[in-house]
Formats: C-alpha cells, sequence, structure tokens
C-alpha cells in the first residue's frame, strides 16, 4: 500500500471517528443506551475504598504512572484525568483530599487542576507527587512505596501508564494490606496488574473507565464509538481476508482498500442500526 | 442529566433537621453506619489475608446484610443497572437524617455539613454545544426524582436495627489505620514467611553459581544464532552489511533500570558497527539514558583509543541532544532531525553530512520495553523512507515485539536479552577475530592499504600522515559545507628519519579552557578548546607572533593567542616514535574530551575510518568481558527457582481453595 | 575519591535496597527508605540537569545565533516560538496561583491537543494501519499448509481476543449466553495467554538483572 | 445546572479544536509530495503544508523540555513541606538533590555519581522486582482461583520452563515456542489494536474539544 493511499485511509479515519464521536454523543443524550455497558468487577470497589478513604482519614491514591499530557500517550492520561476527576468528587466529603502521583512532569498541571476542580471538600490541600521519571520509571515506583506508603492510603488506584515496576508498588501495598486497583496501556504494567492486584481492568477498560465511574451516558458514548470501530475493523480485516485470498483481484490497491473500507463502514452503520432498533 | 448517581448526591430539603422520626433509640447515625461500612468491607477482603478479619472480629453474617442487600433493590427500581453497586459515602452522608445533628462528634459533623455542600458540578460544556442545542428540555430528567421518596421497608428496618444491637458496641472502635494495636503492628512488621522463602529461595539459587562450578546447569548459547531465529540472524546480517561510512541511528531506550540487561547488546552492537567502519548517531528519549549512553560510548573510546583507534566525537558518533516527550520527541526527531543534529554539537560548523533520516543506513533501536518500540515504530519508521529497523529488547518487550517484527514491513531483525548477547559476542569474535597484534594487510576491504605497520595499535599517528582516502559518503543529498580544514590535512608534521625539534606552545594561562579560533583574531569563531597543560605543535605565526598557528590533536589547524601559552621545543621522536608515549600522550589529549562539555565548541576530527579493516575489527575484541556465562547459569537457576516458588505456591493455594470448597 | 569507596558505598547502597526483603521491621525499614529517597534525590537532579544542558541550553544559544534557523520562517520566528514556548510553560506552572484561568486553560489545551494528534497520527500509520494489513495479509495460500494455518490461527485469535474487548451487552442476558459468549471466552483466554507470557519474560528480564546484582555482590565481597 | 458556556472554556475548546486539525492534517499529509501533484511549486506548496505541524511540534517541545521545571518544583516544594511537618526523611531527598546539583557544579560534568549511587540502587530495585513478581506469580490462584487465573500460572510455568536450556525440557520448550507465535501473538496484536484504536478515539475526542480536562 503506498503512502498516498495510507494517508488518505488516515484522514478517513479520524473524520469517521470525529462524527462518529458526535453521533454516538448526541444519541445516547437523547434516548440512552438499552444496552448497558458489561460489568466489571474492580468499578464495584471503588466508592467502598473511597468510604473507607473517608473514614480513616487518610488519603486515597490516584496514580498516573507515567501518563502524560503531549506525549504519545496523551489519551491515557486525559482517561485517567476523567476517571481521576469522579473519583475525587466522590470522595470530597473527607478531610483530606486523594494523594496524586505522576512520574510525568506534563501531568503535574493536569494533576493539580484535577483536584482543585474535582475536589470540592474542605483544606484543597494540593496533594500531587512526582517522582522522576518517564517511562519504566523505578525512581518512581520506589518513591510510591517509600512515600506514599509512609501515608497509609487505604487504597492505591492505579489507572495509567506503568511498566513492570508496577510490581513494586502492588507487593508493597500488599505487604500493608492496602486494596488496589491497577490497569496500564502498557503490556508489561498490564500483565504485572493482572498477576497482582486485587482487581485489574484490560488494556482498553481504562478508556471506558469514565462511563463506568460516572454513570454518565456521554461518557458511554466513547465505549459505544470504540465498540463500533472495533466491530468494522474485524469487517475490514475478513473482507480483506477473503479478497486477499480469492485471489482474483490485485489487492491491497489503493482505490480497493479505500472502497473495501467504505463498504465496510456503510455495512457497520447499517448493522449497527438495526441492532440498536431491535 | 439522567446521571445515575445524581440522586444519591441531592441533599433531602429537611436533611439539617433532626428526622421525625429521629429518636435517641433509633441509633442509625452516622457513628453506626461508618463503621460497619469499614468492617463489611473488610471481611470482603480475599480470605488469604489473615489480619483482614481481625478488626472485623464482630463480622458476623448479619452484617453482610443491611446497605449492600437494599441498594441493590433501590437500583432495580431505576431501571438502569449500574455496574457500580456500591455506595458512594459522600451521598450517604449527605442522605443521612435519622439522628440529630447535635449527637455526632465533631468530625462527622464536618464531614456531614460539607457533603451536603457539595453539589454536583456539571461542567460538560461541548464546542458549539452540540448536544444542548439538539436536545429538548423535556428530555433532561431531573436528579432525584422517584429516588428521593425511597424509604426503608419495616423489614429493613427491622434487620438494620437488629445489627445495630449487634455492632453498636464497638462502634466507637473507628479509628485510623495508623493507630494501630501494638499486637497487630508487630504482626505486621513480621516478614511474611511465604514471601521471606521465596526471596530466601531465588536469591540462594542465583547465587550458587557463583559459588561453585558444580551448580552450572544447562547449556550455554550457541555460538551462532539458530537458523530457527531467523530474527536474530537477520540483525547479525543487516548490521554486518554496514560499508565504512554508513550512518547508524542507535536509539537507546532504557534506564539503568535495565542496564545489567541490556548494556552488553549496546555495546557490541556499537563495537560491531565501529569495527565495520560506520558511524553511530545515539538518540535517546530518557534523560537518565542519556547520560548512560555516554558512560558506554566513552568506555568504547577508551578502550580504543588504546589501540589506537581514535573514536571522534562529533564525526564518528554523535549523541543527540536528549528528546523530550517520548514518543513526541522522536516524532520531531524524524521531522527535524538536521536541526537536532546542529544543536547536539554545538554551534561548531560541522561536516557532518546527514539532515534526516533518510541519511541514515539503518535504525537500531535497543530497549526494555515494548512501548519504546511502539514509539519508534510509530513515530520514526513511517518517515525513514526504505530504511530498516533492528531491535536489541529486553526479554520482558520481546512477545510484542515479535508481534511488531512479524507484523511490520520494515522492521527486521530481533535480539533479545543475555543469552543473545553471549552468542552475538562469539560470533563477532569470530568475524573480527583477527589479533589485532598480528592484522593482515591483506583483509583491508575498504581503505588503501597502508604497508607500513600501520596495522600496530598505537602507529595510528603515522598512519594519519599518508592521504588516504576520506571515506565519507558521496551519496549524500546535501553538499557538506566545511569552512574548516578537512581532516585528512597534514596533521602532525610529517616523520622524518632524522630526529628534529618541534615547535610546541603549551597552554600556561591560568584561565583555562583557551578558545582555538579560525582565524588569528578574538573576532573569529572558535574552533575548539585547549586547556591548562596541553601542548600543540606549532605550524606558524601571524606577523607580529601575537597569534600562533596550531596544529590540534585531530589534525585540524587553527590559531591560538601568544598571550596564553608559553612556546617550547619538544624531540620530534616523541610525537610518533615511542608507542607508550604517544598513546599516553593521545589519552591525554583525549580525556580533555571527555566528560562532553555540553554547549562548548570542541574540536571534532575522525581518524579511525582510515585505519584499516583488519585493525577497526580489534574494537570489537578490546571489550571487557564480564562474568557473562556464570550470570547465564545464574539466571538458569533462577529460573528454576521461580518456577518453583510460583508452582508450589499456586499448588498450595489451590489446595487450600479445594479444601475450603470441599 | 578511590574505586574502592565508590565500590563500597554501591554495595552498601545495593544492600539498603534489599533489605526491603526483610519486611517492615523498626529500623530496616529506614534502610530501603533512606536507599529510596538518595535515589529520588540524584535522579531528580541529574534528570534536571539533563534537562538544562542537553536541553534548554542548546535551545537557548540557538535562539541568540542568528545564523541558524528552525524553519523557513527564519530566525526572528524561532525566537517567537522559543519565547511563547516559555511563556506557555510558565503560564502552566503558575497555573494554581493565577487568575488567568481563562488563558491556562486554552493553553493545555493546546498542549493536549497537540498530545492527541500526535499520538493519533502514530497510532494511526504506526500501529493500526501496518498491523491491519499484515493481519489481514498473514495466510498466503502458496505456503505449506502448516504455515497457512498458523496464520489462520493468529489471525482468528487476534479477531476473536479483539471482539472480547466489546463493552455493550445485551441487557436481558448481561452477555452469558449465545455465540457472543463462546467468543469472549476464547478471546480472554487469548489475553490471559499473552499476558501471562509477559509475565513470565518480565520475571526472565529482571531475573538477568538480579543475576548482575548478585554477580556484583560477589565481586566485591571476593 | 447553569450550561451557558462561559467564554474561557469556549476559548480552550476552540483553539483546541483549531490547533489539533491543524496539527493532524499537517503531520499526516504535509510530508507526501505526491499528495500535491508533480507540478512546479508542489514541493513550496507540500511545504507550506507541514509547516504548521513543524512548527507546532517545535513549540510543544520546548514546552515538554521546560516542564522538567513543574516535576522538580513540585518535588521540592512537597518534601520541604514534609520535612517541615515532621518528616525527617524527606530532608534525604533534599539532600541528595542538591548535593548531586553541586557535585555536577564542581565536578564539571563528572558522572561518578551516576555510576556509583543511581545505577546501583536503580538496579538493585530492578532486581528487587524480581523477587517481588516471583513472589507475586507464587499467589496468584490465592487471589484469582479461577480458571484464568490457572491459565494464567500455566502459561506463565510454561514459558519459563520453556526459556531454560536443558535438553530434557524440549517438548515444553516447543509448546511455549508454539504459545509464544501462535496465541500471544494474536493476543498481542488485539490489544495493540486495541490500545491504538483507544487512543484514537480519546485523542479525537480531544481534538473535538469533548474532554472535560480542557476545561481544567
Amino acid at each position: 500500500m503506498d503512502v498516498t493511499t495510507q494517508q488518505l485511509l488516515s484522514v478517513l479515519f479520524v473524520f469517521a471517528t470525529a462524527v462518529l464521536v458526535l453521533t454516538a454523543r448526541i444519541w445516547q443524550w437523547r434516548g440512552g443506551s438499552r444496552r448497558t455497558l458489561r460489568p466489571v468487577s474492580a468499578f464495584e470497589r471503588i466508592p467502598g475504598w473511597s468510604s473507607q478513604a473517608i473514614e480513616a482519614d487518610r488519603p486515597l491514591h490516584l496514580a498516573f504512572g507515567s501518563a502524560s499530557i503531549g506525549e504519545d500517550n496523551t489519551a491515557t492520561a486525559l482517561a485517567n484525568a476523567e476517571l481521576f476527576h469522579h473519583i475525587i468528587e466522590k470522595n470530597s466529603a473527607g478531610d483530606t483530599p486523594p494523594a496524586l502521583s505522576t512520574s510525568a512532569p506534563t501531568t503535574v498541571p493536569l494533576a493539580n487542576a484535577k483536584v482543585a476542580a474535582a475536589w470540592l471538600g474542605a483544606g484543597g490541600i494540593r496533594n500531587v507527587h512526582w517522582y522522576p521519571q518517564g517511562k519504566r520509571a523505578l525512581g518512581y515506583a520506589a518513591g510510591v512505596t517509600a512515600v506514599i506508603g509512609d501515608d497509609a492510603p487505604p487504597a492505591h488506584i492505579l489507572a495509567g501508564s506503568f511498566g513492570a515496576e508496577l510490581g513494586l508498588i502492588l507487593d508493597s501495598a500488599r505487604r500493608n494490606q492496602q486494596g488496589t486497583l491497577a490497569v496500564s496501556d502498557q503490556l508489561a504494567g498490564q500483565a504485572v496488574a493482572y498477576a497482582m492486584a486485587d482487581e485489574t481492568l484490560i488494556g482498553e477498560e481504562l478508556f471506558a473507565a469514565p462511563a463506568y465511574v460516572s454513570g454518565d451516558a456521554r461518557a458511554a458514548a466513547d465505549a459505544i464509538v470504540m465498540d463500533v470501530w472495533r466491530a468494522l475493523l474485524m469487517i475490514l480485516i475478513t473482507m480483506a481476508l477473503v479478497l486477499g485470498m480469492a485471489g482474483q483481484l490485485p489487492w491491497l490497491s489503493g482505490p480497493l482498500l479505500v472502497v473495501v473500507a467504505v463498504v465496510g463502514l456503510v455495512l457497520g452503520a447499517i448493522l449497527w442500526t438495526i441492532r440498536r432498533r431491535r | 442529566m439522567n446521571d445515575d448517581y445524581s440522586w444519591l448526591e441531592e441533599p433531602q430539603p429537611d436533611a439539617s433537621q433532626p428526622a421525625a422520626g429521629g429518636s435517641v433509640g433509633q441509633r442509625r447515625g452516622l457513628r453506626r453506619f461508618l463503621p460497619r461500612l469499614r468492617r463489611r468491607r473488610q471481611t470482603s477482603q480475599p480470605a488469604d489475608q489473615p489480619d483482614a478479619s481481625q478488626t472485623g472480629a464482630g463480622g458476623s453474617v448479619g452484617q453482610r446484610r443491611g446497605l449492600r442487600r437494599f441498594l441493590p433493590r433501590l437500583r432495580r427500581r431505576r431501571q438502569a443497572p449500574q455496574p457500580a453497586d456500591q455506595p458512594y459515602a459522600t451521598a450517604f452522608l449527605g442522605g443521612q437524617s435519622e439522628r440529630p445533628l447535635t449527637e455526632l462528634d465533631q468530625r462527622l459533623q464536618a464531614l456531614r455539613a460539607r457533603s451536603l455542600a457539595i453539589e454536583h458540578k456539571e461542567e460538560w460544556q461541548e464546542l458549539y454545544d452540540v448536544d444542548q442545542a439538539l436536545t429538548s428540555p423535556a428530555l433532561q430528567e431531573k436528579p432525584g426524582g422517584v429516588i428521593s421518596a425511597v424509604a426503608l421497608s419495616q423489614a429493613q428496618q427491622a434487620q438494620v436495627d437488629l445489627l445495630t444491637e449487634i455492632v453498636g458496641g464497638q462502634a466507637d472502635t473507628a479509628q485510623r489505620p495508623a493507630k494501630r494495636g501494638l499486637v497487630q503492628r508487630a504482626a505486621l512488621s513480621l516478614p511474611n514467611i511465604p514471601r521471606l522463602l521465596t526471596s530466601a529461595l531465588l536469591l540462594l539459587f542465583v547465587a550458587l553459581p557463583f559459588v561453585s562450578s558444580d551448580y552450572a546447569p544447562g547449556a550455554l548459547p550457541p555460538a551462532e544464532f539458530a537458523a530457527d531465529d531467523p530474527q536474530a540472524v537477520a540483525f547479525y546480517a543487516g548490521l554486518d552489511s554496514l560499508s565504512p561510512g554508513d550512518y547508524v541511528l542507535v536509539a537507546v531506550e532504557y534506564g539503568l533500570g535495565a542496564a545489567a540487561e541490556l548494556d552488553a547488546l549496546t555495546d557490541l552492537a556499537l563495537r560491531h558497527i565501529f569495527a565495520r567502519g560506520g558511524r553511530v548517531i545515539l538518540a535517546t528519549s530518557n534523560p537518565i539514558a542519556y547520560l548512560h549512553a555516554q558512560n558506554i560510548i566513552d568506555s568504547i573510546r577508551v578502550r580504543a583509543a588504546q589501540a589506537g583507534l581514535r573514536l571522534v566525537d562529533g564525526l564518528d558518533y554523535l549523541l543527540l541532544n536528549y528528546l523530550p516527550g517520548g514518543g513526541l520527541g522522536i516524532r520531531e526527531l524524524s521531522e527535524n532531525f538536521a536541526d537536532i543534529a546542529r544543536r547536539s554539537m554545538g554551534d561548531t560548523p560541522t561536516s557532518l553530512p546527514i539532515d534526516s533520516l533518510l541519511d541514515m543506513k539503518m535504525l537500531l533501536l535497543v530497549a526494555d520495553s515494548a512501548e519504546d518500540v511502539r514509539n519508534w515504530v510509530e513515530q520514526a519508521l513511517p518517515e525513514a523512507g526504505t530504511r530498516r529497523l533492528y531491535a536489541a529488547t529486553s526479554l520482558s518487550a520481546e512477545p510484542l515485539t515479535r508481534a511488531y517484527v512479524a507484523g511490520i514491513d520494515r522492521f527486521d531483525g530481533l535480539v533479545v536479552g543475555l543469552r543473545a548477547a553471549y552468542t552475538y559476542g562469539a560470533m563477532l569474535d569470530a568475524t573480527f577475530g583477527i589479533d589485532p597484534q598480528t592484522a593482515a594487510p591483506a583483509t583491508d576491504d575498504s581503505v588503501a592499504t597502508a604497508p607500513t605497520g600501520g596495522e600496530e595499535p598505537g602507529a595510528s599517528n603515522a598512519v594519519e600522515a599518508k592521504p588516504s582516502p576520506t571515506p565519507l559518503p558521496t551519496a549524500t543529498p546535501r553538499p557538506t559545507h566545511t569552512p574548516m580544514p578537512l581532516p585528512t590535512n597534514t596533521a602532525v608534521p610529517t616523520p622524518t628519519s632524522t630526529p628534529a625539534m618541534l615547535r610546541i606552545v603549551e597552554v600556561t594561562s591560568p584561565q583555562s579552557p583557551v578558545n582555538i579560533r579560525v582565524g588569528p583574531s578574538t573576532a573569529q569563531a572558535t574552533l575548539g578548546l585547549a586547556y591548562k597543560g596541553d601542548t600543540l605543535a606549532v605550524l606558524d605565526t601571524n606577523a607580529d607572533s601575537s597569534w600562533y598557528k596550531i596544529v590540534m590533536s585531530n589534525g585540524w589547524e587553527g590559531w591560538i593567542s601568544a598571550i596564553v601559552v608559553t612556546e617550547g621545543l619538544v624531540p620530534e621522536t616523541a610525537s610518533n616514535g615511542d608507542d607508550s608515549a604517544s598513546i599516553a600522550r593521545e589519552r591525554s589529549v583525549m580525556s580533555r574530551f571527555y566528560p562532553r562539555r555540553y554547549g562548548k565548541t570542541e574540536p571534532r576530527f575522525s581518524q579511525a575510518n582510515q585505519v584499516p579493516f583488519s585493525t577497526r575489527g580489534a574494537i570489537v575484541q578490546l571489550r571487557e568481558r564480564g562474568a557473562e556465562a556464570q550470570r547465564l547459569q545464574a539466571l538458569t537457576m533462577g529460573t528454576v527457582a521461580a518456577v518453583l516458588a510460583i508452582a508450589l505456591g499456586n499448588l498450595v493455594a489451590a489446595i487450600g481453595a479445594l479444601v475450603r470448597r470441599g | 575519591m578511590a574505586e574502592n569507596t565508590l565500590a563500597l558505598i554501591s554495595f552498601v547502597l545495593t544492600l539498603m535496597v534489599f533489605s526491603y526483603l526483610l519486611g517492615d521491621l523498626p529500623l530496616i525499614r529506614h534502610l530501603y527508605r533512606s536507599a529510596v529517597y538518595i535515589f529520588i534525590g540524584t535522579s531528580a537532579a541529574f534528570t534536571l540537569i539533563v534537562g538544562y544542558e542537553s536541553l534548554l541550553l542548546p535551545f537557548w544559544q540557538d535562539v541568540q545565533n542568528p545564523a541558524t534557523s528552525w524553519t523557513v520562517l527564519g530566525a526572528q520566528a524561532d525566537r517567537l516560538i522559543f519565547y511563547s514556548a516559555l511563556l506557555f510553560a510558565a503560564l502552566l506552572l503558575l497555573k494554581p496561583v493565577t487568575r488567568l484561568g481563562w488563558l491556562t486553560n486554552s493553553i493545555l489545551a493546546v498542549v493536549v491537543v497537540m498530545g492527541a494528534a500526535v499520538a493519533v497520527v502514530g497510532a494511526l500509520r504506526g500501529t493500526l494501519l501496518p498491523l491491519l494489513i499484515a493481519t489481514a495479509r498473514l495466510p498466503t495460500l502458496d505456503a505449506d499448509l502448516g504455515t497457512l494455518l498458523e496464520s489462520l490461527l493468529v489471525l482468528l485469535g487476534t479477531l476473536t481476543a479483539l471482539f472480547s474487548f466489546h463493552y455493550q451487552v445485551n441487557a436481558s442476558d448481561g452477555g452469558r449466553y449465545g455465540l457472543g459468549k463462546g467468543f469472549r471466552t476464547i478471546g480472554k483466554a487469548l489475553i490471559v495467554t499473552a499476558l501471562g507470557a509477559i509475565y513470565a519474560s518480565t520475571i526472565l528480564s529482571s531475573l538477568t538483572i538480579l543475576t548482575e546484582r548478585i554477580a556484583f555482590l560477589f565481586q566485591y565481597g571476593a | 445546572m447553569n450550561r451557558r458556556p462561559r467564554v474561557g472554556s469556549s476559548l480552550a475548546t476552540v483553539s483546541g479544536f483549531l490547533v489539533g486539525i491543524t496539527a493532524v492534517l499537517s503531520l499526516l499529509l504535509g510530508d507526501n509530495l505526491a499528495l500535491f501533484g508533480v507540478g512546479e511549486g508542489a514541493d513550496a506548496l507540500a511545504q507550506s503544508f507541514a509547516l504548521p505541524g513543524d512548527v507546532l511540534l517545535r513549540l510543544l517541545v520546548i514546552v515538554l523540555a521546560l516542564s522538567i521545571v513543574f516535576g522538580i518544583a513540585n518535588l521540592l516544594i512537597l518534601h520541604t513541606r514534609r520535612v517541615a511537618g515532621g518528616r525527617p526523611m524527606s530532608g534525604v531527598l533534599l539532600a541528595s538533590f542538591a548535593g548531586t546539583i553541586g557535585w555536577h557544579i564542581t565536578q564539571r560534568g563528572d558522572l561518578a555519581l551516576l555510576e556509583t549511587i543511581q545505577l546501583p540502587i536503580e538496579s538493585a530495585l530492578a532486581a528487587l522486582l524480581c523477587v517481588t513478581l516471583v513472589a507475586g506469580g507464587a499467589r496468584i490462584l490465592t487471589r484469582r482461583s479461577d480458571s484464568w487465573g490457572f491459565l494464567f500460572v500455566l502459561v506463565v510455568v510454561v514459558v519459563l520452563l520453556g526459556s531454560l536450556p536443558l535438553p530434557e525440557l524440549a517438548p515444553i520448550a516447543a509448546v511455549s515456542d508454539w504459545l509464544l507465535r501462535i496465541p500471544v501473538q494474536a493476543g498481542a496484536r488485539a490489544i495493540l489494536l486495541g490500545i491504538a484504536l483507544g487512543s484514537i478515539v480519546v485523542g479525537v475526542r480531544a481534538l473535538l474539544g469533548q474532554d472535560r480536562s480542557l476545561r481544567g
């Protein structure tokens, strides 16, 4: 596939995603989905931890990891910020604002802003920790175990970008009998989270997390868009495969792929509408 | 706004008043409620945590009823089941009204007051307010609505009362975790036995091979990459195909934490490139790796200098400024390569004939995480034309990287971990296995052969006087703009058979370093620096002898002010006759380049690439060899220990689970 | 400082970190903690040093130099970019204390959006399209049966695993029955397998590092 | 509920939107000359198309470079406060920070501290990670006693055994090889695609100004 086709496809993809995002938002706003999001047990623990934090007057620990705005994992940082916003807000009755930690310096202003905006309670002492630095930051993990460990948070909500160093944090949390929810957009971190955390989300579920925690219909719209795209991708792959296997056409030629993309889009949209109607 | 939690957040209108049924006998106050919440959570923790149930001594079955029992029922009435089925304390605090406010202790009063003050902020202001425009007010359900009217049924009330009776006496035990009881603290601080066993097992097994060679199980890796690992073979072949003067972008993407695993691979790959006459551009998006890369390259350079091979900062290798912002920095590199290279060299005009990724022969990535691999694949590879990417990764990044190598066209070779490093080293030794002392000129395939003992380590000073062709790449798109002499210009005065005295100047200015300039005036651009004690060969002086024209150790000519130096004479033999002296002198000059002095200009030169191939191979031989074999055996033992620990631990757990169920 | 002293410091620091394994014993915990605090201090300092010397200083010098230019726009434009970047950063830093909320928010928006743009472009051109194409192109008919089967398996696996991420389920059955359930199970199994393999290789990776540390301890001890 | 947009948030969304669209198009298309035809001026056109992306990128890189200051400032303030609040340990952190900076200034560029302090601690932490990972792996079934946990443990053990260079374990190595080649590959691809998809959707949402973070 030549560069031009790739670029055209990319633009098409971005445009279609934009349209889908807006449509899903509006649609969701009007009637709401009759289908529900599949249950994810991890989210059910959060309110309990939140209550515990309020009662014990300890800060919850919310961690961004190395998710950073302005960098390649901006999307993760945004999804995190959204999730943390809801958690902080729901935790506002307590005396101690949650401790946020990050290893990406650009996230510090974001985290500060999040606490300021979402924390409706008293004090409002900003409790944002930065430890050096970046991806796979053992300094960060060690900092969390040593410094934030001193604050004895009842639970750690580690939703962001972590590498294998997550193991250190989870181990120390377990040792101090603190709850943990972990998810990472890095696979090594994800694997460690799966093996060692009390609760775990898998990969993409992070991006749908705001929808779960807030119960906000509009947040769920993103999950729907991802579902639609995923279905479309699956259709696309299958179609490309069938065409390729048939070997009748000089497949992977640019125009053909565009045709396939458009057909796939239309098909997907139709299928989707039908399923909604039902 | 149909927010499923909004009902929880909405305070009841008469919330601050004592409720009608708020008699003293009804103990369902905040104080009663909160400890229960806590205790219930604790009993619901995994059963393997023995201490978890301690605080919940009264954690009878009865406790599990209560709030959680009736909450789902509340939810069901709403017909919009939500995944999160536990309530937030904030909501409860706001909704509590059964107990007179005055009975609460201060902290609870404060908590409650605050929770009432909290209004759910609604901040959705979309771009152009699409939602707002398209949504009629009728569709926006008011919060509160149905739910605020829900009360407890009689049965529920009875249950709750019963519960309150049971746990009532313990209600005041709500404590901060910080104030744990002594016994509990002691129990907490005791090392967890299974964990301690695991650690001991692991450490013991890993340590055994270092103690005695009896514990050395398993075969060492083969001397050549096996044919069933085509990606490793491709990696070696790719690097081996370099020809002199090729540029390779080497991305060093690992922190010190992975240094023990990846340093060996980085070191070998760099030596391989140098041995093939290639030039290295180092890049990293990790600040600590930036410093570490300096150390790696410096150690290679120092060792190489001992063999008379000069590797020169700025020509043979260049460490690009650290790229901030991960993928973003890499994107910036692929868009503005020339610019970053220029900045990395300070403001010295340079002969570096590269201005984009396309001038690279290949990209080589050393990374310890799949994320970094993804970043380079996503941000650099699409911009690199037809250049291929080779990768050396840690074991942890392997599974994902393999998915990439298999899936992406120009991602070609991959070597992984310490085992690969062992094999790689063996292969390099085999390829460049010529003893540097007895190098045969016949193997020289790239440069004009220097027939007179030029292969001897340390003798490159003599070689450099010979006009060998500069192996600069010729196919570079942009003409090199070098306002300064090329490295091949007469460097040190040509050695003659008769010993003669060489005119030198020694830098004596107390203010060190001093500038070496392009011309005899302080208005001229700075070419390099000289430090107190440096000696420089004099070629000429200007008319009034206020400036010396000198030759720098790299062969470049420059001017230095007479004010800062003292003139002298040395026997010329010292500069090229005695090997050890010349090496020592060489190293002392080299040490001026170490460490890099950021932002300052430094002389840059290249001679390594004019040294015959056979001698360049010495750079591979000159590496330090650690206890690689022992470490590999320790790795094997450690793996065995890990398997044992994991298998046994899980077996016990599985049996435990079965017993509990049966 | 003598070589030996340096090695001794390294040795002691390594042991201090390893003291974590002994648990939260009263005095010992401080060993680990102080090692960590030292570590954070030095690595923050090194990060700052690199950021300053290898980024800001060169940028600054570059801006001062009229002979060089970043873009076709010339040196003046460079300076403008550099100073606005300084201003942006300063405003972001002062965000908590300034009253210019609208301005800092706009700047934050620009930063966020640029990051998002780079991520989107990268994800599209780097991962999504190439992997899609590679996945669809996997089975080549002229390969032998074994290879064909394997590549088909990878393809089907990828599809089912993708499917298992589906968020929405039918409200009536909660996604517990039917074809969807089967696919979801297979997909989840694949993902768990992948995670397990990654976990194992992460263990191996860190084991390699453990061997180096132990080798160092022995080397020093000897 | 007041849903009238404030001036500030509109400004943020609009500027974000404009910047985002410009950047995406410029980064996606700017480098491809073919897109602009082969006629005269196509080169210049492509260049001017790529320019906004370049400028924005440059701007952001400098901001990111400067952002390290946020981190350092945060660290120092937080720990100064902690020292004042009676946690002397934070003083160790401040001292080692100051010491390193001082060392760097006095011993211009000497990297000995990196090798003496930084490297051993970081390596030791990574080695410690190994122990925690194994200990965590040993209790997977305690926490997750279902078939998924079992599968996970099985895969971990097989892959670990498969990595051993022992001829007796050749059959296991074959299984582990197959695992890595087929199911792991499929799972990893799906996760990669999933993450890419997630980034694109959330990214596009941010581009459209639909993200709450833009209103801080």
